[in-house]
């Protein structure tokens, strides 16, 4: 049915991070990135939103918030992890109280690599979680469809379905922009290390 | 009270210039993206100068880089790779190089490894296996010529026996 | 065949009779049936008079001629009185409240004796709006007799600091029925003025139920600033007798019409009298002491009925108002009391305070609408009346039954009453939306009042209305708004209220609902000839486009929801945890604090009282309001040039 | 008989373009306001995909009352905006809109929650702000005009603004309010970086929210139905008049919008109320003194 | 009774990119009490002395903030070069004044940027931002990272500005500082913004002494703490006039740290005069083995680092006292009696990094 992927919202969490991925995350709402291009909203509100980005790691404290904010959004959703932190607990993972990356503690679809993440990256990143939503929604769409002719649709019909959706992975097929990376012609003499 | 006059509105003349001047948004993704020479992209190794000696795994702050000598292989983990160049400033061989471009976005945390071409493998065992028997020749040959010069100095020390210490 | 000329006396002599029953059966259970019956039985004795009067063609009756001798038993009974009030101020040391008293009945009783000699006249008449007066006195104040009884067993029970005095209380509620019903049919304004002070002193004593301290002094406020009112009376009513040879209230109105120099103080005299009861500023603080009284009390006398006593004369004397010093001394009092008693009525937590102010914001506007003296503004006004008394009544006795269960009348401590004592809070819920929401009657009254402010181009009154109408649409909302919470203490109550109080509820909930429904019959059949009785001239306020607008809102207000609801009933959901900042302690109850601890959720509603000081700005009021008072009487006086 | 095709014509306009519009000037606001901001922005269709996306949401309540409270929120707000649209009275249909506010701020109320509570608490703080200036309007146009109805009103000989140059000050002042724009988004603001974060929005699922904005979007328009009545009469032309304002007046709220800082409640209050008492306070003299 | 109402501020809250808590106690919008709770960023950094060595470390403690991050890589290297008495080159001090007072302006104007989204001005804050994206562009063509600049090692920098850069620097600075003269005229004169700014949250000079505070935050009040004027790396130098305003609130605050901007940027220009040519490093060899404090002003106020070293490569305690960490309880102290409007913008005008004080 609906053409949702115009549309992502997104809900930002600060896990454990050290501040430099989320205010690139920030930055790439600001006018030079702009994700609102997309339809991007940065809604501070899980009830509303549709893409959850995390930075920074896991620690024992914010674990049970990431994971009640997780549970509070609306299906379908997709998880985006920002930055090496929020992939793996990054330079963090050895010490006492980093439990590792977000998948150590809700499901993630998308690892953007990068100390910190890029705006470029974010942008990637989003954008493949984009495709992801729209996948996950025409799949409940279908299954609801389904689920319609064979019978009523109640709860647990749905939460199966939910269940279902997000498993769909990622298409690895779809590729994010090249990021060959131009160099800046500015007068830069060289790097010199 | 040190606050300056007031004003209504005062951004909004801003606000007016703003609408219409272009909009500063890039073009990204559409457009690739510009990145000064210097940007801290990723890393990049050519590989098949690596020696294999470890020391880039070993100094890696966040311990993202593997190093097997045996197999020549050296394997980073772009998810785990922080960009800090310091494996750059360790590199013996300044085979490592710190690039403009980042990884891309995944779903999941894959590990790239490099390994250094067979034939390089190869050349290098077969300069080892080379360089070992040049060596062996030349413990060989320094033993002989220590052989010699023992029985030099032994003669000498016949005829001179004042000189003999350096040699010992 | 019972005639109206029995009916009257039977209504205003029947409670009486009961009051002294009450007094002396100190058999509680006896007690209740005597009550009961007596209740139904005024309930009936309306009915007659309602359905005599209407079979002789709704016409306007004047009875009672000659009457020389009940005048004579009037002028005892408030010499009594008199010595009653007396012998209280010196109990208590209030030495010169007693002048108040003191001075006006050896007025009237000189006037009465020694006075001119006054042209024949009728003491009783009855029309339209005496006949509505009655209709409410009887149907509401019965009620509420009946409510009484269970409630104060239930008081007592809760409240075991007080002495048990239910005969005293029950016998005081009967003999201001009786009081009130002479009052509303009385003509003469000698009669009006016994009934009148015995209304005050009914008050008074009913205030000083529990005797505490607060309770006196607030009994002796309202017992002086009604007095005060009643000496204006007096005034008015010597100088009427004397100058303008008349003290028959009609007369007086019909020379007020005519702008007879002569009626002018009078009028000014009794409009100010009727300000004091109606507890418009500067004297509303009585009205808000008052609320130390037990609830039924508060209900009849301190909102449904007895300071409608106010509201009714002005009504009488609107005519005689209009477009007179006297009519905007009592407009702008009125919209004034309206617009700053509902900026009080915001910072009060105990509900039966913030009913207490709404109680006199409404009749702020009521006093307003009399003031402005026109045909639409008293159609208006009249409306507000009717609907007011139906629903501040639910409301008193349904705080009154709250408060016995919950052992608290605060605001806050409603959360969630819908799901605790869903019975009680549905009524509120009906009684609070009545008094502002469509499509409930108050808002249509406020609609007409507001169109017929602006053609009577009262200015001051526009801004009032408009900004007064703001503050209570706030007051009223955050009130409901705590009624659907659903907190965390979801404690278990017992709903003590008794078989009798749920009659008197419900039947005030249908009542509302059905007048509300049947305005525009009412109307037409009704409260358009009262106004033709008052003005000679008729108006339609309620046209018929009007009415398409009442059935939008009906439709708004009652199948909406429940059409919504039938839909979503059904849709598939997810239930989830609300939006805490991601901490909640795993419900909806509370969160994770500072210290890892679950920290209780509590919702509180926003009463402003750092910027409404009540106290301070009430006094303000009144300074502001009693010069007000006395330079548009001065004004009248001297332009009336009674002097 | 002709006006009724009329008027049931205005209503079903209102009934199905109010939403598009809604949307649309939504669209042309977040587009404007990116390139005042020096961004691109979203397309101009995106508050379309935005309800699209919403609707095809799972929907999600905090308590199972929301769904038929914000239900009979846009209902009732439908009726509302219909009774104007059809001519009817005005001071009816605002006290039409206060009551279905109420079923908004019951929507907040039951969802019993912090951010929720005090969004709601400051929804009824905006209505205490803009109700005198919404009522006092009804007033200007019936001194102006005789009648409370719109259908009376927009057949006058000359544009009510002729008459009411105040009340349309004050009226423009709360159309901020009403609109939720800055400075005076208190209840819920468009962009959540505010210390209610989403305010009255906070606790409405997906669809909820859906719902929320598809009754903003009839709302507004009835608003902007409001300033086109200060301009239309009798002559077509007068017609395109009131377009051209509503564009101008909501190129302005867009300026304003971003061009100011959300000022506190109370400093709110105090100005609409100032400004509604002068502007309007001295128009309603002026009236009644010529009139 | 009752009218109290009780708010979870935070973890997960816009107006603050980072989390903290308060338990926010309020009646109307009146706060009656504020607890701040944290730990919702605590990594453990310091402990990771015990497992990487003390060169790897400079890139962990980089990492303590993505804000300040070059101050804190600076800091750390200090207190090793000050425990090895390594003499670091000129050219590299004067590099890393540079760097510093470029996170500085970043750091401000993203400051700036975050108070006018708590005050509801979305568009100064993108106004804002977007200026700091051209700071940001000098750093990575200088340094090769927008927010991490790892150009900090023990005895100099890694990387040097070249003339050219210099210039464009210089160049790119002139449009930053009339971008921001012309938002900043908003943030000092505008009646809405001024309507949230003045009176709000006044702290005065001896409270500010009291509690401990620092940074702009206290220089607000009047107090003369910029730690700069130590002279440390190239600031003995240069001409320094600490941005002090009196009157305490949050206006004073915003005043400070825009005059600190042009401060900022004078110093860069400055030092870019008189930079001296020479090495950027110097070789070290060897381990710490001793201790040492270093003090810095980072732009948030001043930060404490101590290293204790005992020979080896793993040292053996590293701590770092934050400023953030001093002006929470100014925080506190301003809490009391404001409105929950207020909140957001009290919580910002210490500019909190909540990273580095949890590490
Ligand atoms: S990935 Fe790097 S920049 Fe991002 S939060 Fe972690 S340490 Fe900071
Ligand atoms: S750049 Fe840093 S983190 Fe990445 S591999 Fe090299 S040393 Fe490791
Ligand atoms: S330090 Fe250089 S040579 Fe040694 S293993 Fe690493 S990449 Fe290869
Ligand atoms: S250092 Fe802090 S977190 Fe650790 S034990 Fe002590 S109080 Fe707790
Ligand atoms: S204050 Fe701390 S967390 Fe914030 S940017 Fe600076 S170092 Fe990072
Ligand atoms: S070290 Fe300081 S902060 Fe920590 S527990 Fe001791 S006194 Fe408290
Ligand atoms: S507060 Fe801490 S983290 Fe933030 S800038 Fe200052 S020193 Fe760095
Ligand atoms: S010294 Fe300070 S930062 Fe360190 S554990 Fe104690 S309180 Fe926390």
């Amino acid at each position: 049915m609906g053409n949702v992927k115009k549309s992502p919202w997104l809900l930002h969490y600060d896990g454990s991070s050290c501040n430099g991925c989320d205010i690139e995350v920030l930055a790439s709402l600001t006018p030079i990135y702009d994700a609102e291009r997309f339809g991007v909203i940065n809604t501070g509100d899980p009830l509303q939103a549709d893409i959850f980005l995390v930075t920074g790691g896991i620690n024992h404290q914010c674990q049970g918030v990431v994971k009640q904010l997780y549970d509070q959004m609306p299906n379908p959703k997709v998880v985006v992890a920002v930055g090496i932190c929020a992939c793996t607990g990054g330079i963090f993972k050895e010490t006492y109280n980093i439990l590792g990356g977000v998948d150590t503690t809700i499901p993630v679809d998308v690892y953007v690599p990068g100390c910190a993440a890029r705006p470029q990256a974010i942008i990637d990143g989003i954008v493949k979680g984009i495709d992801l939503f729209q996948r996950r929604s025409d799949e409940r769409d279908r299954l609801i469809k389904e689920a319609k002719k064979n019978g009523k649709v109640t709860d647990e019909v749905m939460a199966e379905i939910d269940a279902r959706i997000n498993q769909i992975k990622v298409d690895p097929s779809v590729k994010a922009p090249e990021d060959a990376g131009k160099i800046k012609e500015i007068p830069t003499g060289g790097s010199e290390e | 009270m040190s606050y300056k006059k007031t004003s209504f509105l005062e951004f909004a003349s801003e606000s007016m210039k703003n609408l219409f001047s272009k909009p500063v948004t890039t073009t990204y993704p559409l457009e690739p993206a510009v990145y000064p020479e210097r940007s801290r992209g990723h890393v990049e190794i050519d590989i098949d100068q690596c020696i294999s000696c470890g020391l880039c795994s070993r100094s890696c702050p966040p311990g993202a880089l593997t190093v097997s000598m045996p197999n020549g292989t050296w394997t980073i983990n772009r998810f785990d790779c922080i960009q800090c160049g310091y494996c750059v400033e360790k590199c013996p061989k300044k085979c490592l190089k710190m690039v403009p471009g980042y990884q891309t976005p995944e779903p999941s945390k894959a590990e790239e490894t490099f390994k250094i071409s067979e034939e390089i493998l190869k050349q290098r065992a077969e300069a080892k296996a080379k360089a070992m028997e040049l060596a062996k020749q030349k413990a060989a040959e320094a033993a002989k010529a220590k052989a010699a010069a023992a029985a030099k100095a032994a003669e000498a020390e016949k005829t001179a026996p004042a000189e003999a210490k350096p040699e010992a | 065949m019972i005639s109206l000329e029995t009916v009257v006396p039977f209504l205003i002599c029947f409670p009486v009779i009961v009051a002294v029953l009450m007094f002396i059966t100190r058999n509680s259970k006896v007690r209740a049936i005597f009550a009961y019956v007596g209740a139904v039985a005024i309930i009936a004795a309306v009915g007659f008079l309602l359905v005599d009067w209407v079979t002789n063609g709704c016409q306007p009756v004047a009875l009672f001629v000659e009457t020389e001798t009940i005048n004579h038993v009037i002028l005892v009974a408030e010499i009594v009185l008199m010595f009653v009030v007396t012998f209280l101020c010196f109990k208590y040391k209030k030495y010169w409240i007693s002048i108040l008293s003191i001075v006006p009945t050896c007025m009237i009783a000189y006037v009465d004796l020694r006075g001119p000699k006054l042209e024949e006249m009728h003491h009783v008449y009855l029309d339209h709006l005496s006949i509505l007066m009655c209709v409410i006195v009887g149907l509401i104040g019965s009620m509420i007799a009946i409510y009484a009884v269970g409630y104060m067993d239930g008081y007592h029970k809760h409240h075991t600091e007080f002495k048990d005095r239910t005969y005293y209380f029950l016998t005081v509620l009967f003999l201001f029925l009786g009081a009130m019903f002479g009052f509303v049919t009385s003509s003469n304004l000698l009669w009006i003025d016994f009934f009148w002070e015995l209304t005050s002193v009914c008050s008074f004593l009913l205030i000083g139920y529990t005797r505490t301290d607060e309770a006196i002094n607030n009994s002796f406020r309202a017992l002086w600033m009604n007095l005060f009112g009643g000496t204006a009376l007096a005034v008015g009513i010597v100088y009427a007798a004397y100058v303008a040879g008349t003290t028959d209230l009609q007369t007086l109105v019909a020379l007020g019409v005519l702008k007879q120099p002569a009626a002018v103080l009078p009028i000014a005299m009794i409009a100010f009298a009727a300000l004091t009861k109606a507890s418009q500023l500067p004297f509303s603080t009585w009205l808000v002491g008052a609320m130390v009284a037990p609830t039924p009390s508060s209900a009849l006398l301190h909102s449904a009925t007895m300071v409608k006593a106010g509201i009714y004369i002005l009504f009488r004397l609107a005519p005689g108002m209009s477009g007179t010093e006297t009519g905007l001394m009592v407009s702008l009092v009125g919209g004034f009391t309206f617009f700053i008693m509902s900026i009080f009525a915001v910072e009060q937590t105990d509900g039966k305070k913030v009913l207490a102010f709404s109680t006199l914001s409404n009749l702020g506007l009521m006093t307003a609408c009399a003031g402005v003296g026109v045909p639409a503004t008293v159609w208006a006004g009249v409306f507000l009346m009717v609907f007011h008394a139906v629903s501040k009544s639910l409301l008193f006795q349904d705080i009154g039954a709250t408060e016995n269960s919950l052992h608290t009348r605060n605001i806050e401590d409603f959360g969630g009453l819908l799901h605790r004592l869903p019975k009680l809070a549905s009524c509120m819920f009906i009684g609070i939306v009545g008094m502002f929401l469509a499509p409930f009657g108050m808002l249509f009254s406020k609609w007409a009042t507001l169109k017929s402010v602006i053609d009577s181009k009262n200015i001051i009154l526009v801004l009032l209305i408009c900004f007064g109408s703001a503050t209570t649409t706030l007051y009223w909302s955050k009130w409901l708004g705590k009624l659907i919470q659903n907190p965390s203490e979801d404690k278990e109550v017992k709903d003590v209220t008794k078989t009798g109080e749920y009659i008197s509820l419900y039947i005030h909930t249908a009542i509302m609902i059905a007048v509300t429904i049947l305005i525009p019959t009412a109307s037409l059949i009704y409260v358009n000839p009262l106004v033709t009785e008052l003005f000679g001239t008729s108006t339609d306020v309620m046209s018929k486009s009007v009415l398409y607008t009442m059935v939008a809102m009906l439709i708004l207000a009652f199948l909406v929801p429940f059409l919504a609801y039938l839909f979503t009933k059904n849709q598939p959901t997810k239930v989830d945890l609300t939006y805490m900042n991601g901490v909640n302690s795993g419900d909806n109850k509370g969160f994770v604090n500072a210290f890892g601890e679950t920290t209780k959720m509590e919702l509180g509603n926003y009463y402003f009282d750092d910027t409404i000081k009540t106290g301070k700005m009430m006094k303000y009021a009144q300074i502001a309001l009693a010069v007000w008072i006395v330079v548009m009487t001065a004004m009248a006086i001297v332009k009336g040039g009674a002097f | 008989m002709n006006t009724n095709y009329i008027r049931i014509i205005a209503v079903l306009a209102y009934v199905i373009l109010a939403p598009i519009l809604g949307a649309f000037f939504d669209g042309l606001d977040r587009k404007i306001s990116a390139r005042m901001q020096r961004r691109v922005g979203p397309p101009i269709t995106q508050p379309l995909h935005d309800l699209k996306k919403l609707f095809a949401k799972e929907n999600v309540n905090v308590n199972k009352a929301q769904s038929f409270l914000i239900l009979s929120y846009l209902v009732g707000t439908l009726i509302a905006g219909a009774l104007f649209f059809s001519g009817g009275d005005m001071l009816m249909s605002i006290f039409l809109f206060s009551t279905s506010t109420m079923f908004l701020y019951f929507t907040c109320m039951v969802a019993t929650s912090p951010y929720s509570t005090v969004g709601a608490n400051r929804e009824l703080l905006q209505a205490l702000a803009y109700e005198p200036a919404e009522l006092l309007t009804a007033v200007g146009f019936y001194l102006a005009v005789g009648s409370f109805k719109s259908l009376d009103i927009v057949s006058g000989k000359w544009s009510a603004i002729l008459f009411l140059p105040g009340f349309f000050v004050a009226f423009v002042f709360i159309l901020t309010i009403k609109m939720r724009k800055s400075p005076f988004d208190e209840s819920t603001s468009h962009h959540p970086h505010q210390e209610l974060i989403k305010g009255i929005t906070s606790d409405l699922g997906a669809r909820n929210y859906a719902i929320y904005t598809l009754t903003e979007y009839y709302e507004n328009m009835y608003m902007l139905g409001v300033v086109a009545l200060f301009f239309v009469n009798s002559n077509p032309w007068s017609y395109l008049g009131a377009v051209v304002a509503i564009f101008v007046l909501y190129f302005l709220e867009i300026l304003i919008d971003n061009s100011s800082a959300r000022v506190k409640s109370g400093l709110m209050i105090k100005q609409a109320w100032w400004v509604t008492f002068i502007a309007a306070g001295l128009n309603l003299l002026i009236l009644m003194l010529i009139k | 009774m009752g009218k109290r109402s009780v708010i979870p501020f935070g973890p997960q809250h816009p107006v603050l990119p980072e989390p903290i808590h308060l338990d926010l106690v309020v009646e109307d919008e009146k706060i009656v009490e504020a607890i701040p709770s944290i730990g919702f960023v605590h990594r453990g950094l310091e402990g990771l002395v015990t497992k990487k060595d003390f060169n790897q470390m400079t890139y962990i403690v980089e990492r303590t903030c993505g804000i300040c991050s070059f101050g804190h890589g600076m800091g750390y290297v200090e207190t090793i070069e000050d425990i090895m008495k390594v003499e670091v080159p000129d050219r590299a001090k004067y590099l890393r004044t540079i760097w510093f007072e470029m996170s500085r302006i970043h750091s401000h104007l993203l400051w700036l940027g975050l108070m006018a989204d708590a005050f509801g001005f979305e568009n100064l804050f993108y106004q804002a931002w977007r200026i700091r994206e051209k700071v940001l562009d000098m750093i990575e063509m200088t340094t090769g990272g927008r927010v991490i600049f790892s150009v900090n090692k023990v005895g100099g920098v890694i990387k040097d500005i070249t003339p050219e850069m210099q210039a464009k620097i210089l160049d790119d600075l002139k449009e930053v500082e009339a971008e921001t003269k012309r938002i900043a005229t908003t943030f000092l004169n505008d009646y809405s913004v001024k309507s949230r700014l003045c009176g709000v949250g006044i702290l005065t000079k001896q409270q500010m002494i009291d509690l401990g505070c620092t940074g702009p935050f206290a220089r607000a009040s009047g107090l003369n703490n910029d730690i700069r004027l130590r002279g440390y790396e190239a600031y003995k130098d240069l001409d320094l006039e600490p941005c002090i305003s009196t009157d305490g609130d949050c206006y004073a605050r915003c005043d400070v740290r825009i005059q600190e901007i042009f401060q900022s940027i004078d110093l860069i220009r400055q030092a870019c005069a008189k930079i001296p040519a020479g090495d950027i490093a110097v070789p070290v060899k060897g381990n710490p083995n001793g201790e040492a404090f270093v003090r810095l002003e980072q732009p948030r106020g001043e930060a404490v680092y101590y290293v204790k070293a005992n020979g080896t490569p793993h040292i053996d305690r590293f701590r770092l006292r934050t400023p953030t960490f001093a002006n929470l309880m100014g925080l506190c102290e301003m809490l009391k009696n404001t409105e929950l409007a207020d909140v957001g913008i009290l919580a910002v005008t210490i500019d909190p990094c909540i990273s580095c004080t949890e590490r």
